[in-house]
């Protein structure tokens, strides 16, 4: 197997050291025994976590300096995709990628009074976030779940959003509504009146995500992130930045996943040799491994666009979730094949990727919702 | 053995249509009618008990002293001797009635093992199992696979050693479904060393409840625990317990893996050639998240339903096939164990596809909610248990192509 | 390999025997050899071919036996099915499914002029008919192509149809066409004014489509089949009749493929063994003939629902004719990567069944219309 | 050779901005523009001749003279011994002027074989050849699979007899590409017959019109003739025509494969994360037959295109991989010809999926009808040429898992 794993070639020395402290910080505060663990929990994240994880610079690394933000390299989306590829490599519970999309989101959107009141405690792990987007359904169209109606200058806000990861332990949601004026987004406290957060079962084990009910919740003109009718570009780079870092903790467990698998096909063995070496599993080893490689090919072009702020990065944002999203369940299944019945068991870790990698395929938009997303990217 | 009900039915030489009109009138008068509302069983949801199946043995016990149970099994051993028409008649008619639910060691009793034990065993172990087996008193699992060997047979380690007139019995099996409830296990065992691999192995009925059987359950991924892993102790065996032939247990063994794959049955289905309403779970996870008009779903809803067919279709046909004599038995069987494991994993995938976000939560208790779900979690158990895709395949490659 | 290659496990003697007579026919009038000959001719049928078969009753089997029909076993269209799988395997040319379309069509909705002017003379392979109903694009909906226009109890043709099997030696054409009364069937000469007939090239080097232009064709009351604006239920039935038989030629043609190859992989050698005795290649074949035994299994049931007309007849040729569609396709393609080059090469006739089986998917609908269908007679 | 144009570039030490300046006036003065409209290359329609060929001798011989031929190449045979990015400033300058199209042979030449000779020829053999190949008077195909050998390379049966100090070859060799208008084969040829089959081995330079060479064309699918078949009867060959050591030609065979595969090239493409256009023959196609708003249509039109973006990108991993020394290079080249024999038979498959039955048919001489066709007939190429699929698992499951 290839020894080198990163996203990209061409990681920097200091970037290369955050990548091993990370993961140190993974195996020492969430290793999977922990994280099996947790699942059982009401809350799912461990005492402590969030704020760890923070002083490694988590939730700071596509704030603003003056707010409390800053990254290793100066380069935020890299640096946060690093720290993503390593916590899906762990299957790392609780709110990383919402968390960094509502702080990127106000650090470009938001108020000052927003910024001041909200960011330092993102950036220290002391105040927790997520993102309101997604229907209860599943459909991502930005706008179809939450409604915002204007009184008099104020919004009322109304509708059922569902797979919002952690709000059961946010203090804040980012929302984002449709609204006559069109899609406008508001910062709302979990506490605010109206505002119902209901914890659900999911197939994946290792992160929770509940429906989020607003009825009649009241917003005033200070809870508005950004212009009233214009965050349609906003959204966008939320989106694709929420998209970027997804992708980039698939590709982590992918690639823990399959380096498990293959050293089970080395070490298991029947009719007396190893089961790699029988050509039928040789075979999809090989194909497995060639899904990986293309995706950590695509994921590293995706996170440099969006680094960038290049013009196609939506649309390679979204040709890497359709891309990944597919082959992150050819490969769980894969993977599931070549331990046959031992990978049907509990305690074995392989239907946790399995259920990861899954969820991770329709989060932030299914592949076939990225695909019809590309085609309308092209006029067509 | 009921001489009583078997005189009933053959010795008269009775007309199907006379056994069909008796069979419909023994059953308005002795079993209840089905709920058409139960659903189906979904595995992960469908957990028994030991105490639980005791009301499953009732009914079977009812459909045996009645002369309904093994209508095609010998006379001899408490079966009826009556012919697959006669079978198919007597499972149409009792479509509606609540028959005995055994759960998975149901399936492996009646349609796996007993159906081996008929093949191989001596007349003296069939007398004293088989008429058990009818009226409810044995459920028996296969104890086959073992930690260390799963598709390869000739890797079982698990052994029965020779010990004046009896055997002792050592070892761990493993992926036996329903041990946790069953009353014996068919067990292979190697006794002999000295031979190649494949040969020296012998089958054997092991008590489950008898003194150094120890019953493991194996958590599934779907939480449930329906597999079970078993640890052999200083088991003792009499030689009464041996099923077929000492060192042979290789022969056995092929024909029980036609069984297992589904094929050759006695009674073959008789799958009408027609379709049954389009993918119901599927159309109703479509209509539950508003994508019953999306045409990417519907193309996914129709392949699935195609699939369903085709695979019913392809059933009929190797059924036809094995019992014309066309080819090897259990090569043509891995047909449609490789159908049920490449084209259930598809089918566990598509819902995902159809439900995408929306099927991946659910409200605590939301069965609707969780059976996508629950279903793609056991998507690959076709693809894996009984013998992976991979061993079909070798079985289609070497003994048909 | 299984020895039985027919489509049903329950012919009759007669049956059978009516198979081996085909398939000697087949052998000795237009083997491969002559098949190839025939790409090259500008009819692309040989003289006399159609007139021999029609001695062995290739077009009688579904007309009335008042007008020259009859079949071997009274069973029309599992005859004709036997007849069609042993076309498949032999890559036969010439309109045998258009012509017992138009026959049994005429057979159940002609006036009795037309039946006796046309049906004696198809019978007797004396005169020629094809079917026109899609568009040049593929588009299979029943009307979508033509469109006839009332004027005064006669009717003007307008449109252009695609995809017309051997209409450039058809004397007659039996139009499909949409109008405001609804669905209508006409039967026209191709020598009518205002018909242009335009052979086209194809994929397909066995078979020849043209494509057929109507220009203010005439059409009399007389030429109308059935009911004006009635035609659903015959078109429905048309379909069916003509997908069960292109499904029965396809399951020939993918039987005589795989056997092909099959004997190849036992006989090619490479690494001093059989290519087929390589796990790759042995459980490629596997899967494969996993497909062609389940597309024999589902075209039967669908053979035999449109013989005995029963109510799922429509859906259950749907079904087979997408699963059949795609599973010819991935059969030719797997056939060719164990062929290898010697695949690619024009002499070898592996291409031949690629190019025909990639025609079948999708002439009558190509799968994805099929599913579509399907939901739509459930009512979806 | 061409020692003033070296002297021009590298005696002087001239900076890149320098080289890229001089490049882009040299090209306007000496080359044609390239039509904007001229289509890409479609297999099956771009027949060469050996005539036609002699037009794009002239342009190669031109960018010779110029000091543009070889770039990277040593100088000592020709080459301007510049650097990658060098050669990458001047493919950006010449994207739109019109170079030589030696067609597939031109690919052989410049990307396989010179480079497999520069890696084991002897210094005389590439002062002999390589200023040729430079100059446009030699172009070179392989002679590599045979009609019995195609995957495996020691069932190579052809063979180079020792006769004095001359070598005799006999046999036939097949697929070798453009092969009816070249000027050299290279071909493997078995030379002992007493060592282990992989070894024993050697690569000879072959003059394509010399006596006792027979090239035939192998008619294609496609209608067209590209590859070749050759065979040699009593063909006279030195020990100057030997490429690398005798009995060593495995160890220049996976050299080969490397560069074969695409990989490892000396001037890495400078694929640019952005993706192209969407796949534009297929929203021709669509919109041709009137199903671009055809949801289905476009699913499948928008998975080629993340296809070609995500093979695009795995490729400049796969090289960036190898340039790392990350791995063996051979096995790791094996990724980029698996994506291409895998993602190219699947995308030639959704055209005609999206064509339907329109694809399928088109008049006499319209390329555009015949496009999706043509390109479905080609789907296998890459999955079966140059090594199969097959051999590419191998390859990954052997060298680099």
């Amino acid at each position: 197997m290839i020894g080198v794993v990163d996203l990209d070639l061409d990681l920097t020395e200091d970037q290369e050291l955050f990548r091993q402290t990370t993961a140190r910080f993974i195996e020492a505060s969430c290793p999977l025994t922990e994280v099996r663990a947790l699942m059982d929990t009401s809350t799912g994240l461990g005492d402590g976590y969030l704020r760890q994880a923070a002083e490694l610079g988590w939730f700071a690394m596509l704030l603003p300096e003056e707010h409390g933000g800053g990254s290793i390299s100066g380069e935020g989306v890299r640096d946060a995709a690093i720290v993503a590829e390593e916590r899906g490599r762990g299957l790392q519970p609780g709110p990383f990628v919402p968390m960094n999309v509502v702080g990127f989101a106000l650090g470009h959107q938001g108020s000052e009074e927003q910024k001041s009141k909200v960011l330092p405690a993102l950036a220290a792990g002391e105040a927790t976030a997520t993102w309101v987007l997604a229907g209860p359904e599943g459909d991502w169209r930005p706008g179809s779940a939450v409604r915002a109606a204007e009184r008099a200058g104020s919004f009322e806000l109304s509708g059922t959003a569902g797979l919002v990861q952690d709000a059961h332990v946010a203090d804040w949601l980012l929302v984002t509504a449709g609204s006559d004026a069109g899609l406008t987004q508001f910062l709302v406290p979990t506490s605010a009146p109206g505002v119902h957060v209901e914890p659900q079962r999911s197939l994946d084990l290792t992160r929770r995500f509940c429906r989020v009910r607003f009825e009649r919740v009241e917003a005033g003109p200070a809870d508005v992130v950004g212009e009233v009718g214009g965050a349609d570009d906003a959204v966008e780079r939320q989106l694709r930045l929420a998209v970027v870092l997804l992708v980039a903790e698939s590709v982590g467990a992918m690639d823990a996943d399959f380096q498990m698998t293959l050293e089970y096909a080395k070490a298991r063995t029947a009719f007396g040799r190893p089961i790699g070496s029988f050509q039928a599993v040789k075979h999809q080893l090989a194909d497995t491994s060639l899904a990986l490689e293309a995706s950590k090919a695509v994921a590293a072009a995706a996170i440099r666009a969006v680094q960038d702020d290049r013009p196609e990065a939506g649309e390679v944002a979204s040709i890497a979730k359709a891309y990944v999203g597919d082959a992150g369940i050819d490969l769980a299944q894969n993977c599931w094949q070549v331990f046959g019945g031992i990978g049907y068991t509990w305690d074995h870790d392989q239907h946790l990727y399995l259920r990861r990698l899954t969820t991770d395929a329709s989060l932030y938009g299914e592949p076939s919702w990225h695909r019809e997303r590309i085609c309308a990217i092209h006029d067509l | 053995m009921s001489d009583t009900a078997t005189d009933r039915h053959t010795a008269t030489g009775e007309s199907l249509d006379a056994f069909r009109a008796q069979a419909r009138a023994w059953l308005a008068a002795n079993l209840e009618r089905r709920d058409p509302a139960a659903a189906g069983r979904l595995r992960g949801m469908d957990h028994k008990t030991k105490e639980g199946i005791e009301a499953e043995r009732a009914i079977q016990r009812k459909l045996f002293e009645g002369g309904y149970a093994g209508i095609t099994w010998p006379t001899d051993y408490g079966g009826q001797g009556l012919t697959a028409a006669h079978q198919r008649a007597f499972d149409e008619e009792a479509r509606d009635y609540r028959l005995p639910d055994f759960g998975v060691a149901g399936g492996t009793t009646f349609g796996v093992c007993a159906r081996t034990m008929l093949a191989h065993a001596s007349p003296a172990f069939l007398a004293r199992h088989i008429p058990r087996i009818l009226r409810g008193e044995e459920l028996w699992v296969q104890f086959f696979s073992e930690p260390g060997a799963g598709s390869d047979l000739a890797g079982i380690t698990t052994r029965a050693t020779r010990d004046g007139d009896r055997w002792i019995l050592n070892g761990s099996k493993i992926w036996s479904s329903g041990a946790y409830y069953a009353d014996y296990g068919m067990c292979l065992a190697r006794t002999n060393w000295d031979v190649p691999k494949h040969r020296g192995l012998t089958w054997f009925a092991v008590k489950i409840d008898q003194p150094g059987v120890t019953v493991q359950p194996v958590r599934e991924i779907n939480g449930d625990a329906e597999f079970c892993q078993e640890f052999f102790d200083d088991v003792e065996l009499t030689d009464d317990d041996v099923i077929g032939e000492v060192d042979h247990g290789w022969t056995v063994a092929q024909t029980m893996l036609v069984f297992e794959r589904g094929a050759g049955a006695e009674s073959p289905p008789r799958t009408p050639p027609v379709p049954g309403p389009l993918a119901p779970d599927l159309v109703a996870l479509a209509r539950r998240l508003g994508r019953a008009k999306d045409p990417v779903a519907r193309q996914a809803i129709a392949r699935a339903h195609v699939n369903d067919f085709v695979q019913a279709q392809l059933g009929r046909r190797i059924g036809g096939l094995i019992r014309a004599g066309a080819g090897d038995g259990a090569g043509l069987a891995s047909y449609g164990k490789l159908a049920a494991g490449t084209m259930g994993a598809l089918r566990a995938r598509l819902a995902m596809e159809i439900g995408r976000g929306g099927a991946l939560v659910w409200d605590e208790g939301d069965v609707a909610g969780m059976t996508p779900a629950l279903n793609y979690l056991n998507g690959r158990i076709m693809a894996i248990a009984g013998g992976t895709n991979e061993m079909q395949r070798n079985g289609i490659g070497e003994r048909v192509l």
